[in-house]
């Protein structure tokens, strides 16, 4: 059994990458937008390959599935103790993250060969998707802490070129700057929990770590800061990390923005893989974060129940409706965080974890199709807000069947993927927090009910009339649609307690049906309100926001975090830091210098006088000199 | 015929070529020449050296030769390079090779701008190879001097007032350092006749009331041109006047002499002291890194901001070597070398830049990526290069630092490294700022489009320091790994007393 | 001869010529006068080392012959100076040292 | 003592020679060939300086007052070499038309000084070192004042003649006093008797006083600047290199022959000079416009790091001196070279007239900008190396703070060096001093000079050899 080929999973997409950056403007853009689609294609089989032989062809060993380190070199050195290796870690999450993303990836580039035909910059698109891919897996596949970190600010990086990729556009250029830049400021959190964590432990690697042998954190005990213990700091830190890339609550606020991006982007980045990053960073540490910081996964239960409430809510008033996507994203990764919040190790004790990568796998398929619909769609109609829309089904049928599986997957109508996984994690926060467990069953309903209000805008409500008529759009990206469809309805029925646990050994899942059908009903209720609300054109909506009035407002303008973090920068950080720092410089530091010269300047113009020109005036400063000298030396010393 | 001295030679020689050139097409092809052969003489030193390292051959300093100068005051010309030596030659060969062709459109006295530039040069190489403290700082001052001339006659802007204010105060620095080398000199007697070579100096272990007084006066001496707070303002007006080419050699080589002192005379041969009286500098240091930083957001001017980042981006060097031990001075080291070339780049292009749009201003400039994409591409690069991404020589420079300044038992000295991590934000920031407003948006004014991109000479100096980012961002080990086995020595020094 | 007048004595005179000269020099403002008072501080040096001389080592005669040569260059420089003094004169009609001043600062 | 031991005076005796032919050949000499002099007076002068290179034994004569040592013979060649390069350059300005009648006296005054510094430099007693001194000083006045019709040159003669008197007296005085102390006017003889008396002291610190007025170490300097300024460029160019070189040389050799037991009293006192004169040279030549009265105060700082050497007290310290004088002397009279040649040309003598010089006559700034760095002692030039061996000597003595005091001053003076190069280099001006050709004995003079400013510093052979030569307290 060995995965020496796993590495091309690495190499492919760098050498696309490197192909189409670097010579990929010589040649006819389609070419290379197929190089980099049929890269991507290769490693998907290879990924395909990759899951099968270690799911079911070596399968478990002594009851667990085995971390493999398929291949290991040493990249940089730093201590005897701490190494920085580039390698290929294969257990379940890692396997399964691979599957997902260079599922939605391939989709997306196939899907991008339609959507972006005719862009300029077609081959940078593409050279920059097969980066993002190339990160993204480098990320999931880490072997240790640091590989995950470099992966990861590249992962950002090409977040960034691809969020700018309309470089001309100034909204496009402010939202990329913003996405790396509080991703940045998360990361360096992300950094020191790294520097904490490999000072007490002095090792990076995720085996150690997260292996059985707790002893290497025997430095940290009693160590405490701000009384915290140094592992809940670290993790905290860690945690950070992963906030700011999953856009937790209160680091989210650049990933609305973030839809300036082109849409397959917001698709693949946005939507399916690299906003769960944290998600999965917080599962691979999860052993120590259970183990040595439960305050921490305290912490990141809560946030993850409020960014999902918050999200949810700021999703029911938007009408754009890649933002309504982006922040009905939010939610589910709340979901998400908080099931690895609330969850055990080991055995039914750990469903939470399992819940928790369950619903990142279905999350991926079907957000990455509704967000591939949207963009099918704003291709039709050549705008994304849903004042524009209405009615589209008859223009857009493929496009409307599979939207509407999606809305009704992440509804979790029963029997497609997200009913079961939505179920899982429903049960995980129920036997831990009531509280929790409450806050999410209302954002199921508030899920339901956006996602329709979304749908019916969108292929129902008032008949527009369109200046030129919307018509389906072409097969690279219906196909795509189709595939992600059909894995959206099934994977729920991959059977995730026997694959993915978090202890690796399988253990029995059942339906609870106590909690089960109380979340349909409600799924259901939403979906209901939409209709009513939606399905015709109505005044309803309008009274009811204006019912609402300043809470309304307040909603519809995603409660002023972005002003707030407005007047953080530009005030503080820049008003009251940077600009004082650059005047002291100019006129302190600086001022200093000049002033040494100024006063030598001064004083040579002061004594200028000594030089009087006149002759006695000189004899007697030489006389008295000379008599002082004297006085000095001969009786002073 | 020992390899070292033909970095001397070859640079001289070059200089006596431009005398007798005719026009400016002359002497640029003359300088260009020589520089190749400089170049490819760096190249050579570098494998050879490896080479007898792999064959076996331990010294700390190899391809030693001396010769007796002034006999009674024991001064001797002896050369001799070790594992940081060889690559910071190498850098200031890339460099200068970089300065050459970025200068090519020089005009107005040609030959004298390439002359002094080659005698800037000149000093920085006798500088590296130079094992005597007397040639050392022969070089050192030789080096500091011509950048009058260069920024004063070819500079730009407040050009007098800048190469004046420059030149004073690394002079005065160097006045701190002829008091620091005396000390040394006449101490050294304590163990045979005085000298000032650098090896029989570090076999000497000084009494601790010597070492207190002179530590200071050496390790600010030289600190001021590796711009320690508050000590820097020289670096700002500086590096705006300056002429391309010469912002490039400072920014890029002659900074990096500062930090190289500091390592190799001050730290090396002053253990105790360096261990007593790191704190204080340790705190300067980490000021300048934030401040910088900081210094930088503000800023309109390209060369302004990039003048501060480079402040911050010394202060870590100082900062990582005041770390004192082995894995953060190695990252000093490369942040040395990786500093040298991204600064050296970014210069670079702020000239072409400059040259077409005629301001550095970034608020009256936008959108160039749509016209000049490649030298846009590349200032992208630099860009990521120096707010530390990944797979870019100036992450593993800083993750190497940060990792080993963190691993320092004492508290003060973590917190210091953690409120110094911060500065990797606020150079995002910065960074980030710049591209965006020039590089991205909308094309600010009609006559970008008639730009042209990168011209073949602009492309070679591009190219040449783009290379060695990426190598060293790639595959760092060889890197690190030859300079970890070069600092053992000063560490076990530094340490021995410990 | 000098029998009975102690050494002190005599060297309290020669410094009080030495400063009447020096203060000459400083106070006066005719370029003859300073001559004269330089002339003065020359004297009193003569009387010193005459002095000396004949008081502490009456057994040589380096002091007396010191003496001699100083007038002798004495002579000399005030020759020059008058020559120089005469030459101002003509260019300035005034040899008050006041008015040679245009160099100064 | 019979006659070959003569010999031990040859320099002196060629000198006296060469007066003498001149004065005979200026009798015999019709006006209209007068300039002819020139030329052979300036021969006659390079033959005397070959000559002197000559090896010569050592000895003294008449019991000890004149002494010939190998490093008087060699301090006496710099002087030779300061005359010779001074003679050159002054060839244009002596065949004006006004100066025809006076070419003689030109060179005779000059060669007598020099021969007056001779004696001095070889003075075995007090009597013999003040003749020597007067000798040197008194034509100094005549020198100065030579150009008849000039109020500035006649102020400078009146000015140098009084203060140079004043200065004698004192000197004077205090030689009296010195005398009375210890007997003996012999230096041989005064050594023994030199001790901590505080009459002897007073007598000390005024001799200090009188050759401190010599060599203008602040604060009895007054009269420098105003002297420079007024007297002719190439008098101005003999004063600050050769009288004064040959003043520190006697200086140096009295203090570490005659007083080198009272130490403790001349280190601290000459500190203080130091110090001051640095200082003051500095700040004062930060200000000034005229070029001539700039290389005064810059020749006073010069002075201030000279004593550095001097205090050392050994034989580091005389090396380093003389070594430094040398490499001054070239210096200098390279800077001054270029000066009198443009002021001849076009009579002009301000920095500001300077501007964009580079533009047109490129060697001429070249050279100027050459000798400003070296008198800043920036490498690769000779003034780097003549400096930096200063400043080592006072730190031999350990006297750090000092060092860094010097050095910061020499940083200072880096300040008012650059200017002279900023305005012929980067200053733009409309109407610059046009190109001109330089004649040849002027080309040859700078020639001279450029070659030791670039040579002295690298040939190491030549500190050896004045480190054999000469010595120290011991």
């Amino acid at each position: 059994m060995n995965y020496s080929l796993t590495i091309l999973i690495l190499l492919i997409p760098f050498a696309t990458f490197l192909f189409n950056g670097l010579v990929g403007m010589k040649f006819k853009p389609i070419v290379s937008g197929l190089i980099g689609t049929i890269g991507l294609g290769v490693i998907t089989l290879l990924a395909y390959l990759t899951a099968w032989q270690y799911f079911f062809v070596d399968g478990m060993v002594g009851g667990s599935f085995p971390k493999v380190i398929a291949m290991s070199m040493e990249w940089l050195r730093l201590t005897d103790a701490l190494r920085i290796q580039i390698g290929i870690l294969l257990d379940p999450i890692s396997v399964m993250m691979l599957v997902v993303i260079t599922t939605v990836s391939f989709m997306v580039h196939i899907y991008s060969l339609g959507y972006m035909k005719g862009e300029k910059g077609f081959e940078r698109f593409f050279s920059f998707l097969s980066l993002f891919s190339f990160s993204m897996l480098g990320l999931v596949i880490a072997t240790n802490i640091f590989q995950m970190y470099i992966f990861w600010e590249l992962v950002g990086v090409s977040s960034f070129l691809l969020i700018g990729f309309y470089y001309s556009k100034d909204s496009a250029v402010a939202a990329s700057k913003k996405a790396f830049i509080v991703t940045r400021f998360a990361d360096l959190g992300f950094l020191i929990g790294i520097l904490l964590l490999s000072y007490f432990t002095q090792t990076f690697d995720f085996k150690v770590l997260t292996g059985t042998d707790q002893s290497i954190f025997a430095q940290t005990a009693g160590v405490s800061f701000l009384g915290m213990s140094v592992m809940t700091w670290a993790a905290l830190l860690i945690f950070m990390g992963g906030a700011g890339k999953s856009a937790m609550f209160p680091l989210h606020i650049w990933l609305p923005d973030a839809m300036e991006g082109p849409t397959p982007v917001s698709a693949l980045i946005h939507a399916a893989t690299m906003v769960v990053a944290g998600v999965f960073l917080v599962a691979r540490m999860f052993p120590v974060f259970y183990f040595q910081a439960p305050d921490a996964l305290t912490v990141i239960s809560y946030v993850g129940g409020f960014t999902s409430l918050f999200a949810a809510a700021i999703a029911c008033t938007q009408y754009d409706i890649k933002r309504v996507l982006a922040f009905s994203t939010l939610s589910q990764i709340g979901y998400m965080m908080l099931a690895l919040g609330v969850s055990g190790y080991g055995g039914h004790e750990g469903v939470g974890y399992m819940a928790s990568m369950f619903h990142l796998f279905n999350h991926a398929m079907f957000k990455a199709l509704l967000f591939l619909g949207a963009g099918s769609i704003i291709h039709a109609v050549h705008s994304n807000v849903m004042q524009d829309m209405g009615g589209l089904r008859k223009y857009l049928p493929i496009t409307h069947i599979t939207f509407l599986i999606a809305c009704l997957t992440i509804a979790g109508v029963p029997f497609l993927s997200a009913f079961f996984s939505k179920d899982e994690i429903l049960v995980a926060a129920y036997e831990h927090n009531k509280l929790l467990f409450a806050v999410e069953f209302l954002v199921a309903g508030l899920t339901a009910f956006y996602m329709f209000r979304l749908y019916f805008n969108i292929f129902w409500g008032k008949e527009t009339h369109y200046h030129h008529t919307p018509h389906e759009s072409p097969k690279t990206m219906t196909i795509p649609l189709m595939i992600l469809a059909l894995g959206s309805v099934f994977a729920g029925y991959i059977p995730f307690s026997k694959l993915v646990t978090s202890d690796s050994m399988p253990f029995e899942s059942h339906m609870d049906f106590g909690i089960a059908i109380p979340s349909v009903l409600i799924g259901l209720t939403g979906i209901l309100i939409a209709w009513i609300l939606y399905k015709k054109e109505s005044k309803i909506p309008e009274r009811i926001s204006k019912s609402l009035g300043g809470f309304y407002q307040a909603v519809y303008h995603k409660f002023y975090i972005d002003e707030v973090y407005m007047f953080i920068t530009k005030k503080i950080i820049f008003n009251c830091i940077a600009r004082p720092v650059a005047w002291f410089d100019r006129h302190i530091v600086d001022g200093t210098m000049n002033g040494i010269g100024w006063i030598t300047v001064t004083s040579s113009r002061n004594i200028k006088g000594m030089q009087s020109g006149n002759l006695p005036q000189y004899g007697m400063v030489f006389v008295l000199s000379a008599i002082i000298l004297v006085l000095i030396f001969s009786f002073l010393i | 015929m020992n390899i070292l001295n033909l970095l001397i030679i070859i640079p001289v020689l070059t200089v006596i070529g431009i005398v007798f050139t005719k026009d400016f097409k002359g002497a640029r092809v003359a300088a260009a020449v020589g520089m190749t052969l400089q170049l490819i003489t760096a190249v050579i030193l570098v494998i050879s050296f490896f080479a007898q390292r792999k064959a076996g051959i331990t010294g700390e300093f190899l391809f030693l030769s001396d010769f007796t100068w002034f006999k009674t005051l024991n001064i001797h010309y002896s050369v001799g390079v070790d594992g940081i030596a060889v690559w910071m030659l190498l850098l200031a060969s890339i460099v200068v090779f970089a300065g050459i062709f970025a200068s090519w459109q020089v005009e107005y006295l040609a030959r004298e701008f390439f002359i002094s530039l080659i005698l800037l040069a000149t000093g920085v190489f006798g500088f590296f190879i130079s094992l005597d403290l007397f040639t050392m700082f022969l070089f050192y001052e030789l080096a500091v001097i011509p950048m009058y001339l260069l920024i004063g006659i070819w500079g730009s802007g407040p050009k007098e007032y800048s190469a004046m204010k420059l030149t004073l105060m690394l002079m005065g620095g160097s006045a701190l350092l002829v008091v620091g080398l005396l000390g040394l000199y006449f101490y050294s007697s304590a163990a045979g006749p005085v000298t000032f070579n650098l090896l029989e100096l570090s076999k000497i272990s000084f009494p601790l009331a010597m070492q207190r007084f002179f530590f200071p006066f050496l390790f600010v001496g030289f600190g001021i041109l590796g711009a320690l707070f508050p000590l820097h303002t020289w670096s700002p007006d500086g590096h705006s006047s300056a002429p391309t080419a010469v912002s490039m050699l400072h920014a890029g080589v002659l900074m990096k002499l500062g930090g190289y002192g500091c390592m190799r005379v001050a730290m090396f041969l002053l253990p105790e002291a360096a261990q007593e009286m790191s704190w204080i500098f340790l705190i300067l240091a980490t000021i300048s890194i934030v401040y910088g930083a900081f210094g930088a957001i503000w800023q309109k001017d390209l060369k302004y901001i990039n003048a501060y980042s480079s402040v911050s981006h010394c202060g870590l060097v100082l900062f990582a070597l005041l770390m004192m031990n082995r894995t953060s001075m190695n990252g000093a080291v490369i942040q040395m070398i990786s500093h040298g070339l991204m600064t050296a780049l970014f210069f670079a292009l702020i000239g072409m830049i400059y040259g077409r749009t005629h301001t550095r201003n970034i608020d009256q400039m936008g959108g160039l990526m749509n016209v000049i994409p490649f030298l846009s591409v590349a200032y992208v690069i630099a860009g990521l290069a120096s707010l530390g991404l990944p797979g870019l020589s100036g992450f593993v420079a800083e993750m190497t630092i940060f990792i080993g300044s963190f691993q320092h038992p004492d508290t003060f000295h973590r917190v210091a490294t953690i409120i110094a991590t911060t500065s990797i934000v606020v150079t995002a920031v910065y960074i980030l700022r710049v591209v965006g407003k020039l590089l991205l948006g909308q094309i600010r004014e009609k006559e970008y489009l008639e730009f042209p991109d990168a011209k073949w000479y602009e492309r070679i100096s591009v190219v040449v320091l783009i290379l060695p980012i990426a190598i060293i961002g790639f595959y760092p080990s060889y890197l690190s790994s030859t300079l970890l086995d070069a600092l053992n020595p000063i560490i076990e020094r530094l340490t021995a007393m410990l | 001869m000098l029998q009975g007048i102690p050494i002190t004595h005599v060297l309290i005179v020669s410094s009080f010529m030495f400063f009447t000269g020096v203060c000459g020099f400083i106070i006066r403002r005719n370029m003859i006068t300073i001559l004269m008072s330089i002339e003065l501080i020359l004297n009193a040096v003569n009387i010193n080392l005459v002095v000396f001389n004949k008081y502490l080592f009456p057994d040589q005669l380096q002091g007396h012959f010191f003496a001699l040569f100083v007038v002798g260059i004495a002579a000399a420089e005030a020759s020059v100076a008058i020559a120089l003094i005469i030459n101002i004169y003509r260019r300035l009609n005034s040899i008050s040292v006041d008015k040679v001043n245009e160099m100064k600062y | 003592m019979d006659i070959a031991s003569f010999n031990l005076m040859r320099n002196e005796l060629i000198l006296v020679g060469i007066v003498l032919i001149l004065l005979i050949a200026e009798i015999f000499t019709k006006n209209e060939n007068k300039h002819k002099l020139i030329s052979m007076g300036t021969i006659l002068f390079g033959v005397a300086t070959l000559i002197n290179f000559l090896p010569l034994p050592e000895g003294q004569l008449f019991g000890g007052s004149f002494q010939t040592t190998r490093i008087t013979v060699f301090m006496k060649s710099i002087l030779n070499m300061g005359g010779f390069i001074v003679f050159l350059q002054s060839f244009t300005w002596l065949k004006r038309e006004e100066n025809n009648g006076k070419i003689g006296e030109f060179f005779i005054l000059i060669i007598s000084t020099l021969i007056g510094m001779n004696f001095m430099i070889s003075s075995g007693d007090f009597l013999m070192m003040y003749i020597g001194l007067e000798l040197a000083t008194i034509p100094m006045a005549a020198l100065a004042a030579y150009e008849k019709f000039s109020e500035k040159s006649a102020e400078a003669g009146i000015k140098l003649i009084l203060t140079s008197a004043l200065s004698s007296g004192i000197l004077l005085y205090g030689l009296s006093f010195i005398y009375g102390t210890t007997g003996s006017i012999y230096f041989a003889d005064v050594v023994s008797n030199v001790g901590n008396n505080s009459l002897q002291t007073f007598g000390f610190v005024f001799f200090v006083a009188g050759m401190a007025f010599k060599i203008s170490l602040v604060p009895f300097h007054l009269w420098t600047a105003d002297v420079y300024e007024g007297a002719p460029v190439n008098v101005t160019a003999y004063l600050s290199v050769v009288s004064k070189g040959a003043a520190v040389f006697i200086f140096m050799i009295i203090l570490y022959r005659v007083f080198s037991s009272i130490t403790a009293v001349w280190e601290p006192l000459l500190y203080t000079l130091a110090v001051a004169t640095m200082t003051i040279g500095n700040l004062f030549a930060l200000r000034q416009e005229n070029l001539k009265r700039f290389m005064a105060f810059s020749s006073i700082a010069q002075a201030g790091f000279i004593l550095l050497g001097i205090m050392q007290g050994g034989q580091l310290g005389m090396t380093t001196v003389v070594y430094f004088m040398l490499i001054y002397v070239f210096t200098n009279l390279a800077a001054f070279g270029v000066i009198s040649a443009i002021s001849e040309q076009t009579g002009k003598e301000n920095i500001s007239d300077y501007t964009s010089l580079y533009k047109t006559n490129p060697k001429l700034s070249l050279i100027l900008l050459l000798s400003m760095f070296s008198l800043a002692g920036i490498p690769p030039v000779a003034g780097f190396f003549g400096k930096f061996f200063l400043f080592t000597a006072a730190g031999a003595k350990g006297y750090y703070i000092l060092v860094l005091i010097a050095v910061l001053n020499a940083t200072v003076s880096l300040y008012y060096y650059l200017r002279v190069v900023k305005a012929m280099l980067i200053d733009k001006s409309d109407n610059p001093i046009a190109t001109f050709k330089t004649p040849w004995p002027m080309r040859i003079s700078l020639l001279i000079c450029v070659a030791g400013i670039f040579f002295i510093g690298f040939a190491s052979f030549i500190y050896q050899y004045i480190s054999n030569i000469s010595f120290g307290i011991n």
